[in-house]
């Protein structure tokens, strides 16, 4: 198969998708009484300003982070559905915790960070646990996780701890105590307006976005280049495979858990530095659109940072529809659903076309078959 | 709790006038008082821009968001302001650009709800050009001041005395009960005591009325799990239970879950053969209720954020715009209980006479349930 | 006699392959019917577009005389044909009832099944073939022979008169293959048409009416079993002579590599799968395991990789104690691993050739450089595999998925031999691959013997385990029933210890 | 005495005696009134009932080798179609155009799954996001042009009604009144029998007839999967597709029907969430994941009918009675039923030499005993989490016995083996 070809194919997939979901999304539109190209124009005008760009970034960051934690369990067959529960629970001890002790600012950061990879960590890897010494399957294990860490454990915990004297103003500031801002990551303003200008309106580009990018540039490594990511990578593909070649199943379960959850852990950290504490309505759903983010970037670490601005450029384009009133913001939420399924869709049907080719051009090197025999 | 900064009561302005300027009083947590019930008359006309970012959920939700639409739309009918309006994603990521884009094209922002208060500070800070005003957070600092400053001269907020109404309601249903059980439904608890607040003005009310009343009282979830605004299928179950145990009039302040309520109120009117009532709250929902359910609400709470909504917009435009809390109480009927349907109509005097004793400060409604 | 079937210029392509290639068969009414050729001739191809499993591109068909076209085995099933096949088509958690009913379920109204019919039914046409069963057991209960019965009377349950078996010998050891062979006959006496597929070549002989040999997917020739020898077979196949596997002069020294000592195996459910098991291999040496499938053969290998506890004894690798090692360490200290089922434990299939060769040595030279996979050793090794052991791939860059069955059977047995295992498990080596991969792989096993590697050597071929082995031990129920010398042993005997006919050492 | 030769009915119902003798004698040593109350089962029978019709949709798309994580979704369509169909065109056109809604959503889950080949879970989850994008953007077209309804809820939702057993719950025929025996038997106040009769009281009175169809269901179920030839084609569908296709019958074609099925009640459970015997309205996002626990209650039932049934109630019981438990007393009462249920798993496992299982038993049985005798009450957010615990707890156990399709979830395309 010739190089063109190959990268043909890759690309075939996601831009079929893209183009499906805009497609249907037009005929939506349409059929509400909006022009989809005045509505797209508004999307994309709205997010080609500096400002703009910050927001698609800081929202992309958690999603990011999320997508990546979902994509570890992913690539060996593991579905972590309890993201979600394991990044509240996090943030929350961890900006507990972390307000509580006294260190210098830099090495405060540090503290939160580790403490909350560890308390995803542990979250997830207790259903790693019960996968492979009880047999629960961690699709169920963490359903049932999630509602525990969301309706039980963070509940308990957040009252018992804003009640410890941490009213930061009126009930919309009610939260764990406030993080001095010494331990807060600092923002990355400056880094974003060395390349152009002065970004206004006060908005601050999170510098959790620099976690994101280590956890990404992390997992690609961990994953694709050293041995644990081999070993990981077998189990997902064939864990019998793997385990008569070493590698120790029941390890990597609990260890691919372990690690999903510490990611999973700073999921949360945006929304924590951008508040200064934990706040009694934290932004919950980012464990799922994780989930969907995985999916879409296809657990590659570069097609999760493009599935996540994808996502965080709908959910940032439902802010200025509602204002320009070209379309209903509706809209979005359909294109993200559509998007994901036409992309799965298409993916599949692309490595399809791949499997085939290479089974041709395998054949081709046998000498079983001429080029143009197969083709008659 | 977190209710603490409302609870302060402030001096009573001159009900007559619009709110005045308290900037410089000695105390810095000072509330002005809206004026809320004194708008009869002509307002001029304005030809200011308003934007207003819902509560999740948007218009439409029959309490809340709805109550702000009324008063945005009437200052657009009485004042002939031109508006937009928008509401957060699902997870309410991101209220602060809303903010921004509403202050982009507005003169003033009306942001509806608690949760607004933080981001509302921050955008405030940037546009100090755009007035800023939010429902249910007195928008005050607390950081380098116990008492509280207000986050910047555009920022103000409008608050709501929800337990002197919900004292009012909570003397209705003693004065109705025949069982002398009654029951609370409270949507999500650790909120800063948002919602006990109310819990707490409905019992002070109903043991003002008869000492010994029992009170069953149940919150659907608790934070950070807000479903329970959300699950009338829940409030349902609680109501029935309560009904079942010998609950005859039962008090929700649960948001959308009010309609389980509603329902359950219905159903066991139906099985026991003896009706029992519900009581609404933020709105007058009996005239929001399906007509099926309407015969069973007694009576409803009434928050006027549409009140608050309207004077906040109207201040605007004659220029008095207050930085800090604005109490919404009885005494300018920023609460109270509604009439509809005439069930309390008997019992109309003795709530009035409440309701004085309260607004002359004989009665202080606590804000902690006991 | 009539003709039951009439295939010609029968064509069919997959992507890359010509499965069939203008083929032509004819086979009269009442003949048992043998079809050979070598592993991916394209027997089983033509014998699904038969049974309207796949659909040929071109050609046409007729039985009894008139064109059909199947476009799936409904058809094929009310033309009166029905077919076995090579990997039985057996739900495991139904019955046999269920099993045998399925898609000829005869029912009362509302569709539901009438099961006591069915099962008089089942009774009868058990009786009237000799082939009995329990209709209430459950699949997954029965053994390899009797499961083989099941899917014989499902075919006969539908009242067919053109019976295709697809290799139903490959599983059998040689006394159940007569009777079968019985059974066969019996079925042809009662009027019935068999298509059968085997490249055993005497047993093909002993059998057939006629044979058809297939050969790269093209028919090669139709001949009668008196008018040929086996060796004219072998050549009709493969187009030259056929190896053996014979190995010449003892390597075998005094260094034991592998020494099992009363290993005893359980399952989940504390059943003995592995009794008390004691044998050792030296240096140099193969020990054969002769066993029919389903004795332990398999958990016992499993327990000496690594991948089952071991509830009681001790196995010892070169004198060190490696029963409670994991896998991993296990393998580091140099034992090889060549499993019987390359998709399921062997290899990658939607990763590269190279990161299938690394497979089992991730933690070793030259595949890993620190904690990090090394890629371009992994490459250059991958690619000397592909040149010593004649994989045939464009790339090493390419799906394992991509290549053919024998490619990748010789992928995996480069993999274990380059790297120098002290103690190879190999569980049948060659199954399902040709003849020419099949002497390589042999090749290389007798070389590796020669330079001092102890060999586990499990196969189905009994003629290929006689001729590799230096020891043959026949596993019975999870224990050792004997221990014989392969040069003194005829497959015939082989077979009476397999099923317990006879005991003892030799 | 084989309990596993026991048929499954049978069996079941043996463990639903025991388990109401347990609350019982709990109930009576703590006086605690609402354990057996008729109330109470009427509540479990509420909150299981959508537990219950996506679980038995599960088990379709499962038994037909179809992994449907998408049961949220479909119940999502459900509960949106459920509604609108009842206000506009009457309650029983709701329930069809919510099931007809969640077949809709089914039907894509089997091209792309079935069709298209794409990982089970991937379509399910893809299904997951896409459907509240569809209520959500339908709902602004179209809830907001009805009187009472909004871009996240409905007009009020009207039902289709209740069914009163006449006779045992005191239902009417024609116009006459008939006695209420199990009340009467409640009311006496005989250990056990009265607590069964109201247990029984609460499942004969004011029943939906949708909870009734959902349990008809369950026998149902049962006997087409395991009785008849649909069921038995669609069975092989899961546990070998290739012997299906061996034998002529078309595996697409009843794995397209296992899933859509399986959609189709999972719409019904989300119509049964909108009805007025849950909601009484149609609100966003509120499935609140009963889909997901209906995936949990298929594996916890052993992917069989009578077993989702059991995992459904095992969860609607401690919810409603956490919910109905207005002074944490009852809730308090279940961690004394639950260090019971653990000691009685302690001996079981010792019995059977799990020495490990019988050890975890005794520690968790004891750390809820100790728990239930140092407490008065349960604090309400440890009685939201109550059925989860449960179920997880029992999945400790008893998960290692559970077995799926033998070909759940895997890729099927027909002529490959
Ligand atoms: N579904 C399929 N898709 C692609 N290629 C196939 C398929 N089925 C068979 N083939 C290829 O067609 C060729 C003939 O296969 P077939 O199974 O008919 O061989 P066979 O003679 O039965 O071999 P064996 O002795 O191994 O059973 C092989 O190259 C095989 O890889
Ligand atoms: N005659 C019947 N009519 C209706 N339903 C039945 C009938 N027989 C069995 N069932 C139901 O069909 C399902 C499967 O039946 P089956 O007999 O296979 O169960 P089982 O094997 O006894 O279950 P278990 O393995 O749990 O003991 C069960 O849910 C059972 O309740
Ligand atoms: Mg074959
Ligand atoms: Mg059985």
């Amino acid at each position: 198969m010739s190089l063109s070809r190959r990268i043909l194919l890759a690309l075939a997939a996601p831009v079929v998708a893209l183009v499906v979901a805009l497609a249907m999304s037009s005929v939506v539109l349409v059929l509400s009484g909006s022009n989809p190209l005045e509505a797209f124009a508004d999307m994309i005008g709205h997010a080609s300003r500096l400002e703009t760009m910050v927001d698609i970034l800081n929202r992309a960051t958690p999603i990011y982070i999320a997508g990546v934690a979902v994509a570890i369990g992913f690539r060996m067959n593991l579905f972590n559905i309890g993201v979600e529960g394991q990044y509240l629970l996090a943030a929350l001890v961890a900006a507990h915790v972390g307000a509580l002790v006294d260190l210098p600012g830099p090495l405060r950061i540090v503290f939160i960070l580790v403490v909350a990879m560890a308390v995803g960590a542990a979250y997830s890897g207790f259903a790693g646990v019960l996968k492979v010494t009880r047999g629960i399957s961690e699709v169920i294990s963490t359903i049932m996780l999630n509602a525990i860490a969301i309706t039980g454990l963070i509940a308990f915990l957040i009252r018992e701890w804003q009640a410890g004297g941490a009213i930061q103003g009126g009930v919309g500031r009610v939260g764990t105590t406030p993080i001095p801002d010494s331990g807060l990551i600092p923002n990355m303003n400056p880094v974003l307006e060395f390349f152009t200008r002065e970004i206004r309106q006060g908005k601050q580009l999170t510098g959790v976005l620099v976690v994101a990018i280590l956890v990404g540039i992390v997992y690609h490594l961990l994953v694709n280049r050293t041995r644990f990511g081999f070993d990981l990578r077998a189990s997902g593909i064939n864990p019998f495979a793997a385990q008569v070649g070493g590698v120790p199943a029941k390890r990597m379960v609990v260890s691919a858990m372990v690690l999903s959850g510490a990611v999973a852990g700073l999921v949360g950290m945006t929304e924590i530095n951008q508040v200064g504490f934990f706040p009694a309505n934290p932004i919950k759903g980012l464990g799922f659109t994780g989930i969907a983010a995985a999916l879409l970037g296809r657990n590659h670490p570069a097609g999760i940072i493009l599935a996540a601005l994808i996502f965080s450029f709908l959910d940032i384009s439902s802010g200025v529809l509602q204002f320009t009133g070209a379309a209903s913001r509706e809209i979005v939420v359909i294109m993200q659903g559509v998007i994901i399924l036409a992309a799965v869709v298409a993916y599949e049907v692309a490595s399809r076309a791949r499997e085939r080719q290479e089974a041709k051009s395998a054949a081709e090197a046998l000498g079983d078959v001429k080029p143009s025999e197969e083709a008659a | 709790a977190g209710g603490d900064a409302v609870t302060t009561t402030a001096p009573t302005t001159d009900t007559t006038a619009a709110p005045t300027d308290t900037t410089e009083t000695t105390e810095a947590t000072t509330e002005t008082t809206a004026g809320a019930t004194t708008t009869s008359g002509a307002v001029a006309a304005c030809d200011s821009s308003v934007g207003l970012v819902f509560d999740i959920g948007g218009r439409g939700d029959q309490s809340f968001n709805d109550s702000a639409a009324a008063g945005l739309e009437r200052a657009a009918d009485e004042m002939g302001i031109t508006f937009t309006e928008a509401s957060p994603n699902d997870d309410g990521s991101n209220r602060a650009e809303l903010l921004q884009l509403a202050a982009d094209a507005s003169d003033i922002v009306l942001a509806i709800g608690f949760l607004f208060e933080g981001d509302a500070a921050a955008v405030g800070a940037e546009n100090p050009e755009v007035s800023f005003a939010v429902v249910d957070s007195p928008m005050l600092d607390f950081t380098d001041n116990p008492e509280g400053v207000p986050y910047g001269d555009n920022i103000a907020g409008l608050v709501f005395s929800e337990e002197q109404g919900s004292f009012l309601v909570g003397a209705a249903a003693a004065l109705k009960s025949t069982t002398g059980t009654i029951g609370f439904i409270g949507g999500v608890s650790g909120v800063g005591g948002l919602i006990e607040k109310f819990e707490a003005g409905y019992q002070a009310g109903a043991m003002a009325v008869n000492p010994d009343i029992e009170i069953l009282s149940e919150y659907i979830t608790a934070a950070p799990d807000f479903d329970g605004f959300n699950a009338p299928d829940r409030a349902r179950e609680i109501a029935l239970a309560m009904y079942d145990g010998g609950a005859d009039i039962v008090y929700h302040a649960a948001g959308g879950s009010g309609a389980g309520l509603f329902e359950a109120a219905s159903v066991a009117s139906d099985t026991s053969g003896s009706k029992v009532w519900a009581i609404g709250v933020d709105s007058d929902q009996y005239n929001t209720a399906d007509p099926a359910v309407q015969e069973f609400i007694l009576t409803s709470m009434l928050k006027r954020v549409d009140v608050a909504v309207f004077e906040a917009i109207r201040a605007q435009c004659e220029g008095t715009f207050t930085a800090g809390p604005t109490a919404y109480d009885l005494s300018v009927d920023g609460v109270g209980y509604s009439t509809s349907g005439g069930f309390v109509d008997d019992i109309t005097d003795q709530l009035e006479d409440f309701k004085a004793q309260i607004v002359s400060g004989d009665i202080v409604v606590p804000t902690e349930p006991s | 006699m009539a003709t039951a079937i009439e295939l010609s210029g029968i064509t069919k392509r997959f992507p890359g392959v010509v499965a069939n290639d203008q083929v032509n068969l004819t086979v009269e009414e009442g003949e048992i019917h043998a079809i050979c050729g070598e592993n991916g001739a394209g027997k089983s191809t033509l014998m699904k577009i038969l049974y309207g499993m796949q659909q040929a591109d071109s050609g046409t068909m007729k039985v009894h005389g008139r064109e059909v076209r199947f476009v799936s085995p409904t058809e094929a099933i009310a033309a009166g044909i029905g077919m076995v096949h090579q990997h039985f088509m057996l739900a495991d958690q139904l019955t046999v009832l269920e099993n045998v009913i399925l898609g000829a379920e005869p029912t009362k109204a509302l569709g539901r099944i009438d099961f006591e019919a069915a099962r008089e039914h089942l009774r009868e046409v058990g009786q009237a073939y000799g082939l009995t069963i329990d209709p209430n057991d459950l699949i997954e209960e029965l053994e390899v022979g009797e499961r083989q019965r099941v899917e014989i009377i499902k075919v006969l349950y539908r009242g067919a008169k053109i019976l295709i078996l697809d290799e139903p010998t490959a599983v059998l050891v040689p006394q159940e293959v007569e009777e079968l062979f019985r059974n066969m006959r019996g079925l042809k006496e009662d009027g019935a048409t068999i298509l059968f597929i085997d490249h055993k070549l005497d047993e093909v002989l002993a059998i057939a009416d006629t044979i058809t040999v297939l050969r790269d997917g093209k028919t090669v020739a139709t001949v009668k079993p008196n008018e040929v020898t086996a060796h004219d077979l072998a050549e009709l196949m493969v187009g030259s002579e056929l190896p053996t596997p014979e190995t010449t002069e003892s390597t075998v020294t005094d260094q034991v590599a592998l020494d099992v000592e009363s290993v005893t195996v359980l399952d989940e459910d504390e059943r003995v799968l592995v009794d008390d098991v004691t044998f050792r291999i030296r240096r140099g040496e193969v020990v054969g395991i002769a066993g029919v499938e389903g004795n332990g053969q398999a958990e016992l290998v499993d327990a000496i990789l690594g991948t089952r506890p071991v509830h009681r004894g001790s196995i010892k690798l070169m004198g060190e104690d490696v029963t409670l090692l994991p896998v991993r360490a296990r393998r580091e200290r140099g034992i090889g691993y060549i499993p019987q089922d390359r998709h399921r434990e062997g290899l990658l299939l939607t990763a590269p050739l190279w990161e299938n060769a690394a497979l089992g040595h991730q933690t070793q030279e030259p595949f890993v450089n620190g904690i990090f996979i090394d890629r371009a050793g992994s490459k250059e090794r991958t690619e000397h595999i592909r040149k010593e052991f004649d994989v045939r791939t464009p790339n090493v860059d390419v799906h394992a998925h991509a290549l053919s069955g024998g490619n990748q059977q010789k992928l995996i047995v480069g993999r274990e031999m380059t790297a120098d295992p002290i103690v190879l498990l190999a569980a049948h080596p060659t199954r399902g691959i040709d003849v020419g991969a099949q002497a390589e792989v042999w090749d290389d096993i007798k070389l590796a013997r020669s330079k001092g590697m102890a060999t586990l050597l499990i196969s189905a071929d009994l003629d290929e385990l006689i001729g590799l082995s230096d020891t043959i031990v026949v596993m019975l129920r999870g224990g050792l029933v004997a221990t014989l010398d392969p040069a003194k042993l005829s497959p015939r005997e082989l077979g009476a210890y397999m099923t317990g006919a006879k005991e003892g050492a030799a | 005495m084989n309990w596993e030769k026991l048929p499954a009915w049978l069996r079941w119902a043996l463990y639903a005696a025991v388990g109401v003798f347990v609350l019982t004698v709990v109930q009576d040593f703590d006086e605690t009134g609402s354990l057996t109350a008729a109330g109470s089962s009427q509540s479990m029978l509420r909150w299981a009932v959508p537990i219950l019709l996506a679980g038995l949709g599960g088990l379709f798309s499962e038994r037909a080798g179809v992994v449907n994580i998408g049961l949220e979704g479909m119940m999502i369509l459900g509960t949106w179609f459920g509604a609108w169909g009842a206000v506009v065109y009457g309650p029983w056109w709701g329930i069809v155009l919510g099931m007809a809604a969640g077949a809709v959503g089914g039907l894509l889950h089997a091209i792309a799954t079935v069709t298209f080949g794409v990982d089970h879970v991937i379509s399910g989850v893809a299904i997951n996001i896409l459907a509240p994008g569809i209520t959500r953007f339908l709902s602004s077209e179209v809830l907001t042009t009805l009187p009472g309804g909004s871009i996240t809820q409905s007009p009020r939702v009207p039902g289709v009604g209740t069914f009163t057993l006449p006779i045992l719950g005191g239902g009417s025929i024609g116009s006459w009144q008939t006695p209420d025996f199990f009340g009467w038997l409640a009311g006496r106040e005989i250990f056990l029998i009265s607590d069964i009769a109201s247990i029984a009281k609460g499942l004969v009175t004011r029943i939906s007839w949708v909870s009734l169809i959902a349990l008809l269901l369950v026998p149902f179920t049962a006997w087409l999967l395991w009785r008849t030839r649909f069921g038995l084609r669609l069975r092989i569908c899961g546990e070998r597709p290739q012997a299906g296709e061996a034998q002529g019958i078309n595996v697409y074609r009843f794995k397209y029907i296992g899933v859509v099925i399986s959609g189709a009640l999972s719409g019904l459970g989300g119509a049964f969430i909108a009805s007025p015997e849950l909601s009484g309205i149609y609100l966003e996002g509120q499935t609140t994941g009963r889909g997901f626990i209906g995936l949990a209650a298929l594996i916890f039932g052993n992917w069989r009918p009578v077993g989702v049934l059991g995992g459904a109630l095992l969860f609607g019981y401690p919810f409603g009675i956490g919910l109905r438990d207005l002074d944490g007393s009852a809730s308090h009462s279940l961690i004394l039923v639950n260090a019971i249920g653990l000691a009685a798993v302690a001996i079981w496992a010792a019995t059977r030499g799990k020495r490990v299982d019988a050890v975890l038993a005794l520690v968790l049985g004891l750390a809820a005993a100790a728990w239930y005798l140092t407490s008065d009450t349960l604090p309400d957010v440890w009685i939201n989490i109550l059925p989860f615990v449960i179920v997880l707890i029992v999945l400790v156990f008893f998960a290692q016995r559970l077995r799926a399709p033998a070909a759940d979830g895997l890729r099927y395309r027909k002529g490959e083996n």
